[in-house]
């Protein structure tokens, strides 16, 4: 353990701890401008984050023994393809959310800055850690950060969305802890690993009791990946939030995803025993319902905000219904659609308040009425009323071209990686071969049909908002604003044009996450280090 | 040159363009013409190049993979059949961008128009010369997606929005068909790559899922090529500016459903089922579109709904189960291509120079614009298939077909010859309506513009192409005949049969067809000349059927009422559902697992019931009982009852060995009474009546609902919990922690070691989760605003203010500290008392029970009692050195500084140390740095809890700053003000 | 001893839903609360109840699962209750403010029938 | 000998506590006014504090004596809290 | 002196408390109560709690006695009005006005602690300015008894104490 | 209770008798919360628990310690002392809150704000 590149795994965790921290004490103390601190800190998680992808790539789990503790007992954090994923993908978003305040957010509230570093501790310790109540204090810290952040800029939406969020996720934390305890009185530990060894001889009338806590644990986890019905909190509280805020935010719902990946592949895997697959059709048929209803509610948004917030339940389910299928190729699609949709949303949310900034309230539900009792009544005028364009200002062009293409991309159309997502996901499905089920069907009309709701929604209000009312005054962005969209939509962009050498790393991952025996090994297999010295 | 660069470049270099035109100036027109019409020359040039290779049945072919995992490939493939329509679209492309430049005016931002356009281009070639599925999937979207801006380039019309969006939504709905058709293709082939698909003929036709494929694919071709029942958006598209319309409309966007249709047709064709939906499509888009174009008043849309017809015609004969047909069908795309482009460029330029498209104010044009009305006549001819012209050819073929269609599936199709006679004939009608309308009659008056013949290089195009209509119409073999014959074979191969393209096959049953077609359609114009002139409200019969606004309907009730109406069913805004929901959900699930598997009580024998802890535990189920029943309308009691439960609690801890627990579960109860009663001064009074709000019978039904759900929640966790309790696992991770707590963690106390050493990460996690709340809290209330209500003071101190000044008695507030003289005096002697208490809980904490998070508790409850028996500014101005923020701030550092102090000895991340220090006096002290750790946790937990409770506090005197009657206090010192909240 | 605390937990986790379920913020932080006193006991209760065990160990001793409640789910327990301290303190301002800023304290922000 | 007798002695006045506690809880949920509740509540504190001393004997552990404590010391600032807000309408102004 | 010490007793007292808690007198329990009993009268000086201390320390023990006894006589006596009924109660408990010419506020805390750790009296109100206090009293039978008894018993020996 | 088997008997009959007067007195205590008839009777009964209730468990549990552990276990002194430091905070303020509320209900059974002459000189405060 003495090699310092060990330390390199925590690090994700310890750097937004420390800047966190000192930003807290600095500047109530001395009034330092947490604003350099932060950045360092942002950059440094992105470069970790970039380090940590490369060191994953190899069959070997690394692992991190908190304490010096041997993983029999202690904390783990256990580096994977997987974990190395999602901390890039948090790191990235983070460094995107955090350049986007810069311009107006941190000034909307006290501890802006604080929140956010705190805000990626939760997250990177969700996606570090091999320990499951290890991994419920690190969904705390990230939810506390997340109430905060979703209540940043106060005013009644936020707040009023903002109890909804916390009463429900209050509720999932203590149904974690009932899931928890339960895995804890039966199985006798909480190590992943541990308890994906120890699963095979859980004897069968113990076993009841450790699936039902198992299944209220995925409860909890799927009201964070807010599968229908439990997740109708979501498009009110990302709607609601501040840009950089949601932003954020639209990561969180992919810590239920990510933990119900984890954890049921880990669990529930060729080697559980009596358990193999266990509620798997649930998380599918979760999943589209899911997609149908965010497809449903992203039709029915009346503003960019809530779309985005539907689009995040769509991703969400589409997530849940692939991950479901339990195919190690699908859960390959999966992962690439995670990381396209995940970039894809951030940025959209980003690129929302920019949008709307400017545009007169109510002018969405206006337009809305418009469209669903105005067309067509008017009579229509051959004789070319006016056949000179209208110019578009750059910024409204700029930001035109970054909504197109987050429209693209979420509604997985051709060329973006959204269109790559989804074939990743369908094409294992329909391989030359493998049976089609009536599930792969459905995950196929789920897909195909929430893109065309997500055209129809985005093109419509994409009309209204460039075309139908013409910017008199393009709204003031400054480039502090405009660069983090652009930097996710060319992560997004170079994702497309790196799909195949990217979909080789995301194979990778879902290989070992449906093989699991490497994970295990590598953390409950490690050698002890040398006892302690007697006191 | 390589093919793959060649291919590469065809594709690629429009993309290119279309940037670089894209960044141009807004008024660059020449330098965006001049980009475009250069590339569009120098792809024609690569098209030509590859003549070579594929005259001689060669294929080019280059590959790159993009996921091979998945079989997805860049697989850039031009043979015969992909080199016509490849030169298709250069070639004309180069015409439109010439005609373009004259036809958009100087005021337009023209390059972003060129850019679009030039994409466009690239999206078409990329299509054609796909030779992987997918990858013609992906283009397929994206010409789409393209002409969908091209169509909304004029967007502050409401027309141009409006068309672009059917246009988008009708086609992108296509295309994600055609792509799930792909897929399943793929699946019955086991391969995207074209020439492995082409190679699988049988294997597809004889799969299960031929049908779906089918059904999927057909479906975006008939999107795609404006096919019944998709028709009605082409009319509308006609919003984009001309040369979009002679681009897309004419030769391209639309003919990309007939290509795919082609170039599936070897391997998907020749079934009943292909018939059946290609070929009723057809026949029935040709017969409507035709009969509509009739009736259009508007040129553009006479176009449209005629290039409906001609596609509806190409994809009859596709439908035919006969190679000649498709030979017809490529012939007639070509020559389609041709005359319906010329004239789309003619209607342009008639309205450029005349101001409008409307036939009935347009007339005798042949006066001003003579030159151009000779080239439309012509064009025009060619569309109705006059002889010595290349619509008479294609046309003629397809007689030929309609009469030897032998097989037809169904008896509907035995009507072929008649209903080709039919559409021939409205042609004719059409044709010469837009000829004669336009052109003769009374010369033109009251246009918006007058009229003259356009910019010479604004015709050429027109010329070119007019000249290609009479050139091919007259020799046939000669100008077009190798070319065709290099299409087909790529498609047919060897199964190309004999076919001859002349303008003369003798006197035969088509020519005869034609002749009836040209004189039933002249004798139907002059019949509806008079008519058509005065203008006719829509064709007749179905004139009501305005697909438009069915659309329109249709899109408004299934996109958003029903949408809307769906989002409030099957979801939910408000809380309550919410969380039942959940909770039914955990219940199920928790439920329904134990069930499924069955359970029952473990192993282990129940201890005997105690009758203290059950007696105790009736006080507990009594308090809980109370609060669930007393939290609507007293909240007092609710509260009061909740320290009772919390109490039974924290002695049951007790009873089972965990007097940790107990310690902190005491303190936390103490500190979260303060924190409600602080809470309840906001909150509104409420009275018992006002309940009678709605019908009694549903609020009980709701509330049996409720309590339902309750019983089972409750049920659940008490099954399971004695369930787990009965049992145990062979194996728990707690004999480590305590065989190890003392030799290995220097403690004692297994519960303070596992929490500040095995298990420290979790605490340091939990630490930053109390900090990270405060800070929250403290934010949210910076911006706190009482509801209306809750501003002014409470009755208890208005009262004691009246009863004040009533007695005209000492100062405001002397009561109060009468009343709070011994309790003031007591209080301040307990706090010492307090801190020493809290000490003796951090130090010993690592032994004994304690710990830093109790003795934080301890301290800020001996603060909180100072704030609340001495007021907030009294209190604030002794303990000035209070700084909740810093002390949060330091806390965290300790603890986190502790975890990262191991690397300094190599070792992991919060790895402890302890040791024993031999002091003089002292003897033997134990040293942990497990102790640095728990101090932290102290620090921060006096921090946060001081700074939720402080925060909550100030609102009071926030709000008694405001009030004009107040109890005058001595000034806060303002840097804990500061530190605390009073921002507002 | 096992039925008694199985009782306890199931009474006051059920009495905590039924608040939870019901309108007003305050009854749902009272419903919060008790829901987590009753799972506070339920991590407790899955260590097993042994009264009168030892809470601490004796020194230079290793101690073992005869001697010794299971601490651990006491150390669980322990992190539950402050997190759960944290977060009623949190709702408790967040219905606060929900209750300046919307005018009423029902749990969506605004009375039903309006 | 002295076990058993101190084991009834235990028990008879655990009980006797635990039944003081019952009368308490019924003056908690009877009120009438909110001032009896909130005497019920400090005496439920105080009787559970002497409980636990009792059960301190019980076990002959010393270690159960902290909690007693405990509620002695800081057991009163909740009521103390509760009466001030009965007092004034709010518990810190 | 009096700024390390401001509050002797106090100190000391917080020394005992330390020692009590830790039950130990090792050198390192008092070097370790002797710094924190320095910290604790340093907190109470921040609070600046009223000037004042108690003299005569066997006058204090003999209060303290004499409390005792008191405590145990009225405990007996409230506990013998509980049981035998509500009955016996009628009419018997009311509010006793007092004026105390003590003004201590030590003195006036240590009588409020005895009066309310005693059974069967209350200290109910208190009026600085006219140093009257209102107590309640369950046992009601002769008010100029109780006052006397209070002004006797308790208050002269308290302003011995404390004045 | 095998750890009481050591204790002599006198001294297990003396902790017995105390801890049965205590546990008897607490219980009185609580008897009379519900048993006297309005809350200012009401307010004295819990002080039979925090003065000989408490203080005869605590002299049990001195004496238990102290023979059991041959060593003079006194930290239960400590408890005496808070329990008579913090009650009159309680219940002065609870009784004052109970007098303020009664008044403000304008309840006969308790004494009215005293009467008091009008100052002399207004200005003077
Ligand atoms: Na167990
Ligand atoms: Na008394």
């Amino acid at each position: 353990m003495s090699d310092w590149t060990t330390h390199l795994l925590i690090a994700p965790v310890v750097v937004p701890m420390l800047a966190g921290a000192v930003m807290v004490l600095a500047s109530d103390r001395w009034r330092w401008s947490p604003v350099p601190l932060g950045l360092a800190s942002m950059l440094a998680q992105v470069v970790l984050a970039m380090l940590l992808l490369a060191a994953a790539d190899q069959p070997a789990v690394r692992i991190y023994r908190l304490g010096n503790w041997p993983a029999e007992f202690g904390i783990v954090l256990a580096l994977d393809r997987l974990s190395a994923l999602m901390l890039a993908l948090a790191s990235v978003l983070g460094l995107a959310a955090f350049v986007f305040s810069l311009a107006r957010w941190q000034r909307a509230g006290v501890h802006f800055h604080p929140l956010l570093q705190f805000q990626m501790l939760g997250l990177n310790g969700a996606f570090l850690t091999g320990d499951l109540f290890n991994l419920f204090v690190f969904f705390e810290v990230m939810l506390a950060a997340s109430y905060g952040l979703a209540l940043h800029g106060s005013g009644t939406a936020r707040v009023r969305a903002g109890l909804h969020y916390i009463v429900v996720n209050l509720v999932a934390s203590l149904l974690f802890l009932v899931g928890v305890s339960l895995v804890y009185g039966i199985a006798g530990t909480l190590n992943m690993a541990d308890l994906a060894q120890r699963m095979r001889g859980i004897a069968s009338e113990d076993r009841a009791v450790l699936e039902a806590g198992l299944a209220v644990l995925g409860i909890a986890f799927l009201v964070k990946a807010a599968m229908w019905p439990l997740g109708f909190w979501l498009t009110g509280t990302y709607s609601a939030a501040s840009a950089p805020a949601a932003a954020i935010l639209s990561l969180l719902s992919k810590v239920g995803i990510y933990a119900v990946l984890r954890l049921w592949l880990l669990l529930f895997g060729d080697d559980a025993g009596a358990s193999v697959g266990f509620a798997g059709p649930w998380l599918v048929i979760g999943g589209l319902l899911t997609v149908a209803f965010g497809s449903i509610a992203v039709l029915a948004s009346q503003n960019l905000s809530r779309m985005a917030g539907a689009s995040v339940l769509v991703s969400s389910g589409t997530l849940l219904a692939a991950i479901g299928s339990g195919q190690v190729r699908v859960t390959g699609g999966a992962l690439f659609y995670l990381a396209s949709s995940v970039l894809a949303i951030g940025a959209f949310f980003l690129l929302i308040e920019l949008v709307e900034r400017g545009r007169e309230v109510g002018a969405d539900v206006l337009a809305v009425t418009r469209e669903a009792f105005g067309t067509g009544e008017e009579e229509e005028d051959i004789d070319a009323p006016d056949e000179v364009g209208v110019a578009i200002p750059g910024t409204v062009a700029i930001l035109g071209l970054s909504f197109m293409t987050c429209a693209l991309l979420l509604a997985g159309l051709p060329p973006l990686s959204g269109f790559l997502a989804k074939f990743a996901i369908l094409a294992p499905l329909f391989s030359a071969g493998a049976a089609v089920t009536p599930m792969s069907w459905a995950l196929m009309a789920a897909l195909i049909l929430s893109g065309l709701a997500t055209v129809i929604a985005l093109v419509r209000s994409g009309i209204d908002v460039f075309w139908t009312t013409p910017h008199s005054a393009p709204p003031r962005v400054g480039l502090i604003e405009f660069a983090p969209i652009a930097m996710l939509l060319a992560l997004c962009i170079a994702l497309t044009a790196a799909a195949g050498p990217a979909m080789t790393y995301l194979d990778a991952a879902a290989r070992s996450l449906h093989a699991p025996q490497d994970y295990v090994q590598g953390v409950m297999g490690v050698p002890d280090p040398e006892p302690r010295r007697a006191p | 040159m390589p093919d793959g660069i060649v291919l590469a470049c065809l594709v690629g270099l429009p993309f290119v363009a279309a940037i670089v035109a894209g960044l141009l100036p807004t008024r660059a027109r020449d330098t965006a013409s001049m980009l475009a019409g250069a590339v569009a020359l120098v792809c024609l040039g690569l098209v030509w190049s590859a003549y070579g290779t594929v005259s001689g049945g060669g294929v080019l072919r280059a590959e790159l993979p993009w996921m091979p995992q998945l079989g997805l490939s860049i697989v850039l493939r031009m043979d015969g059949f992909a080199w016509l329509f490849a030169g298709l679209i250069t070639g004309i492309g180069a015409l439109v961008v010439l005609y373009a430049r004259y036809y958009m005016s100087a005021e337009d931002p023209v390059p972003r128009f060129f850019s679009f356009l030039l994409a466009f281009m690239g999206a078409m070639t990329g299509l054609v010369l796909s030779g992987h599925l997918v990858q013609l999937a992906l283009f397929w979207e994206l010409t789409s997606f393209l002409s969908f801006l091209l169509i909304g380039y004029w967007h502050h019309t409401a027309a141009a929005r409006d068309g672009a969006r059917m246009a988008l939504t009708i086609t992108a709905t296509g295309g994600l068909s055609l792509f799930a058709g792909v897929l399943v293709l793929g699946h019955i082939v086991g391969s995207y790559d074209l020439d492995v698909v082409l190679a699988a003929g049988d294997t597809i036709r004889d799969h299960p899922l031929y049908i779906v494929a089918l059904i999927l694919i057909v479906l975006g071709a008939l999107t795609k090529s404006a096919q019944f029942p998709f028709h009605f958006w082409l009319p509308h598209a006609m919003a984009a500016p001309t040369p979009v319309s002679a681009y897309l409309h004419s030769a391209t966007l639309v003919k990309a459903g007939v290509f795919l249709l082609a170039r599936l047709w070897p391997v998907m064709a020749g079934t009943d089922a292909w018939a059946w939906t290609v070929g009723l499509a057809g026949l029935i888009t040709m017969l409507i579109g035709a009969y509509i174009a009739i009736f259009q008043n508007d040129l553009k849309g006479l176009l449209a709904y005629s290039t409906i017809s001609h596609l509806g015609l190409i994809t009859l004969l596709l439908g035919l189960k006969s190679e000649l047909a498709l030979i017809a069908a490529i012939f007639h795309t070509m020559n389609h291509a041709a005359f319906k482009c010329s004239l789309f460029m003619a209607a342009g330029i008639i309205d450029h120079e005349t101001g409008t498209r409307d036939i009935r104010r347009l007339s005798g044009l042949n006066g001003p614009m003579p030159f151009t009305a000779r080239l439309a006549l012509v064009a025009a001819a060619a569309m109705a298939g006059v002889p010595l012209l290349n619509g008479f050819i294609s046309k003629e073929m397809f007689f030929a077909e309609a009469l030897s269609a032998t097989a037809p599936v169904h008896p509907l199709l035995n009507v072929l010859p008649l209903a080709a006679m039919l559409a021939s004939a409205f042609s004719v009608v059409y044709s010469l309506r837009f000829i004669h309308g336009v052109f003769f009659g009374s010369p033109p008056t009251d246009l918006p513009r007058t009229p003259h013949e356009p910019a010479t290089w604004m015709r050429f195009p027109v010329e070119i192409l007019v000249l290609t209509c009479i050139m091919v119409g007259v020799l046939p073999a000669a100008t077009v005949g190798p070319y065709l014959d290099i299409a087909a074979r790529a498609v047919l191969g060897d199964a190309t049969p004999y076919y001859s393209l002349a303008v003369w096959h003798g006197v035969n049953l088509p020519l005869l067809m034609s002749v009836v077609a040209m004189a039933a359609g002249v004798t139907i114009y002059l019949i509806l000349q008079r008519r058509l002139r005065e203008g006719m409200d829509g064709p007749p019969l179905i004139r009501h059927l305005d697909a438009q606004r069915l659309f329109e309907r249709a899109m408004v009730t299934l996109s958003w009422r029903l949408a809307r109406t769906l989002e409030r069913i099957a979801g939910t805004r408000r809380l309550q559902p919410q969380l039942r929901l959940i909770l039914i959900a955990a219940i199920v699930a928790g439920a329904g697992a134990a069930f499924v598997r069955g359970v029952g009580p473990g192993n282990l024998v129940p201890a005997p019931i105690d009758p203290v802890l059950a007696l105790l535990w009736v006080v507990g189920a009594a308090c809980a009982l109370g609060a669930a029943w007393q939290a609507k309308f007293h909240r007092l009691a609710a509260t009061i009852l909740l320290g009772g439960v919390g109490l039974v609690v924290c002695v049951t801890f007790v009873w089972f060995s965990a007097p940790d627990l107990a310690l902190t579960q005491l303190t936390v109860e103490i500190v979260t009474t303060v924190l409600l009663l602080l809470g309840l001064r906001w909150l509104p009074k409420r009275m018992q009546s006002s309940s009678a709000r709605e019908p009694e019978v549903l609020g009980r039904t709701r509330r049996l609902r409720d309590l339902a759900i309750a019983t089972a929640a409750g049920g659940c966790m008490a099954m399971l919990a004695y369930v787990v309790m009965t049992r145990t696992p062979p194996e728990l991770l707690a004999q480590h922690f305590l065989a190890r707590a003392y030799l290995e963690g220097g403690g004692t106390n297994v519960v303070n070691v596992i929490l500040v050493d095995f298990r420290g990460f979790d605490t340091l996690g939990e630490i930053f989760v109390v900090g990270v709340v405060a800070l929250t809290t403290f934010a949210l209330l910076r911006r706190f605003r009482p509801a209306a209500d809750s501003v002014e003071l409470p009755e208890q101190q208005r009262d004691q203010l009246e009863a004040d000044e009533a007695r005209h008695a000492r100062d405001d507030g002397r009561h109060v500290a009468d009343w709070l003289l011994v309790p003031f005096t007591l209080t301040r002697l307990l706090f010492p008392v307090m801190l020493v208490a809290a000490a003796f809980l951090l130090l010993r904490g690592h032994d004994l029970p304690g710990g830093g998070f109790s003795a934080g508790m301890v301290v800020a409850i001996a603060i909180i009692l100072q704030y609340i028996v001495g007021g907030t500014e009294w209190t604030e101005d002794r303990l000035s050195l209070l700084r909740p923020p810093a002390w949060i701030g330091t806390g965290l550092l300790l603890a986190a500084g502790t975890g990262v102090a191991a690397w300094a000895f190599g070792l992991p991340f919060m790895t402890s140390y302890f040791s024993y220090a031999d002091l003089p006096v002292l003897g033997k002290v134990p040293m942990a740095s497990a102790l640095i750790f728990d101090i932290g946790v102290f620090v921060l937990v006096v921090g946060a809890t001081l700074l939720m409770l402080i925060a909550l506090a100030h609102q009071s005197v926030r709000g008694r700053r405001s009030t004009p009657r107040t109890l005058p206090q001595a000034k806060a010192s303002p840097r804990v003000a500061d530190a605390v909240g009073g921002g507002g | 001893m096992e039925l008694v605390v199985s009782l306890g937990i199931g009474i006051v986790a059920g009495s905590g839903v039924w608040l939870l379920l019901r309108p007003r913020t305050f009854q749902v932080i009272i419903g919060l609360s008790l829901l987590s006193y009753a799972v506070n006991l339920f991590i407790f209760s899955t260590g097993g109840l042994r009264s009168g065990a030892a809470a601490v160990l004796a020194r230079d001793e290793a101690g073992t699962l005869a001697q010794y409640a299971d601490p651990l789910p006491q150390a669980l327990v322990l992190t539950a209750i402050v997190i759960g301290f944290a977060t009623t303190a949190l709702l408790l301002v967040v219905l606060l403010a929900a209750r300046g800023l919307t005018g009423t304290d029902h749990v969506d922000g605004r009375e039903r029938d309006q | 000998m002295s076990a058993a007798i101190l084991f009834w002695a235990v028990l008879v006045a655990q009980l006797l506590l635990a039944a003081a506690m019952c009368c308490a809880v019924v003056r908690l949920l009877q009120g009438p006014r909110a001032q009896d509740r909130v005497l019920a509540l400090d005496t439920l504190y105080v009787n559970a504090a002497i409980l636990l001393l009792v059960f301190g004997i019980r076990t002959g552990s010393p270690l159960y004596f902290e909690a007693a404590l405990l509620i002695s010391l800081l057991g009163f600032v909740a009521t103390a809290a509760l009466a001030k807000f009965l007092l004034r309408g709010e518990v810190i102004e | 002196m009096t700024r390390l010490l401001p509050f002797p007793l106090v100190t000391l007292g917080l020394l005992i408390l330390w020692l009590l808690l830790n039950e130990s007198v090792s050198p390192g329990a008092i070097l370790l109560g002797s710094v924190l009993a320095l910290v604790g009268g340093g907190a109470l000086w921040l609070l600046a709690p009223p000037a004042g201390r108690p003299r005569r320390v066997l006058a204090i023990a003999r209060l303290l006695w004499d409390v005792l006894i008191e405590i145990i006589r009225s405990n007996n006596a409230v506990a013998t009005l509980i049981l035998r009924g509500p009955r016996s109660q009628a009419g018997r408990s009311g509010f006793v006005l007092i004026p105390l010419a003590m003004r201590s506020p030590y003195g006036l805390a240590a009588l409020a602690c005895i009066l309310t750790a005693t059974p069967g009296t209350v200290w109910v109100d208190y009026d600085a300015e006219d140093g009257t206090m209102l107590l309640h009293v369950l046992d009601l039978i002769d008010e100029e008894q109780w006052m006397r008894i209070v002004k006797d018993n308790w208050e002269r020996r308290l302003m011995e104490i404390f004045e | 209770m095998t750890h009481a088997v050591e204790l002599p008997l006198w001294a297990a009959i003396v902790v017995a008798c105390l801890l049965l007067l205590g546990a008897f007195l607490t219980l009185v205590g609580s008897i009379g919360l519900l048993r006297l008839r309005d809350f200012y009777a009401r307010v004295h009964a819990p002080t039979l628990a925090t003065t000989l209730g408490i203080g005869c468990v605590l002299l049990a549990s001195m004496l238990f310690f102290t023979v059991l552990q041959t060593r003079p276990v006194l930290h239960e002194v400590l408890i005496t002392a808070f329990m008579v430091l913090t009650t009159p905070v309680t219940l002065m303020l609870l009784t004052r809150a109970s007098l303020y509320r009664d008044r403000r209900e304008g309840s006969p059974d308790v004494p009215p704000i005293p009467a008091r002459p009008l100052p002399k000189d207004g200005a003077e405060r």
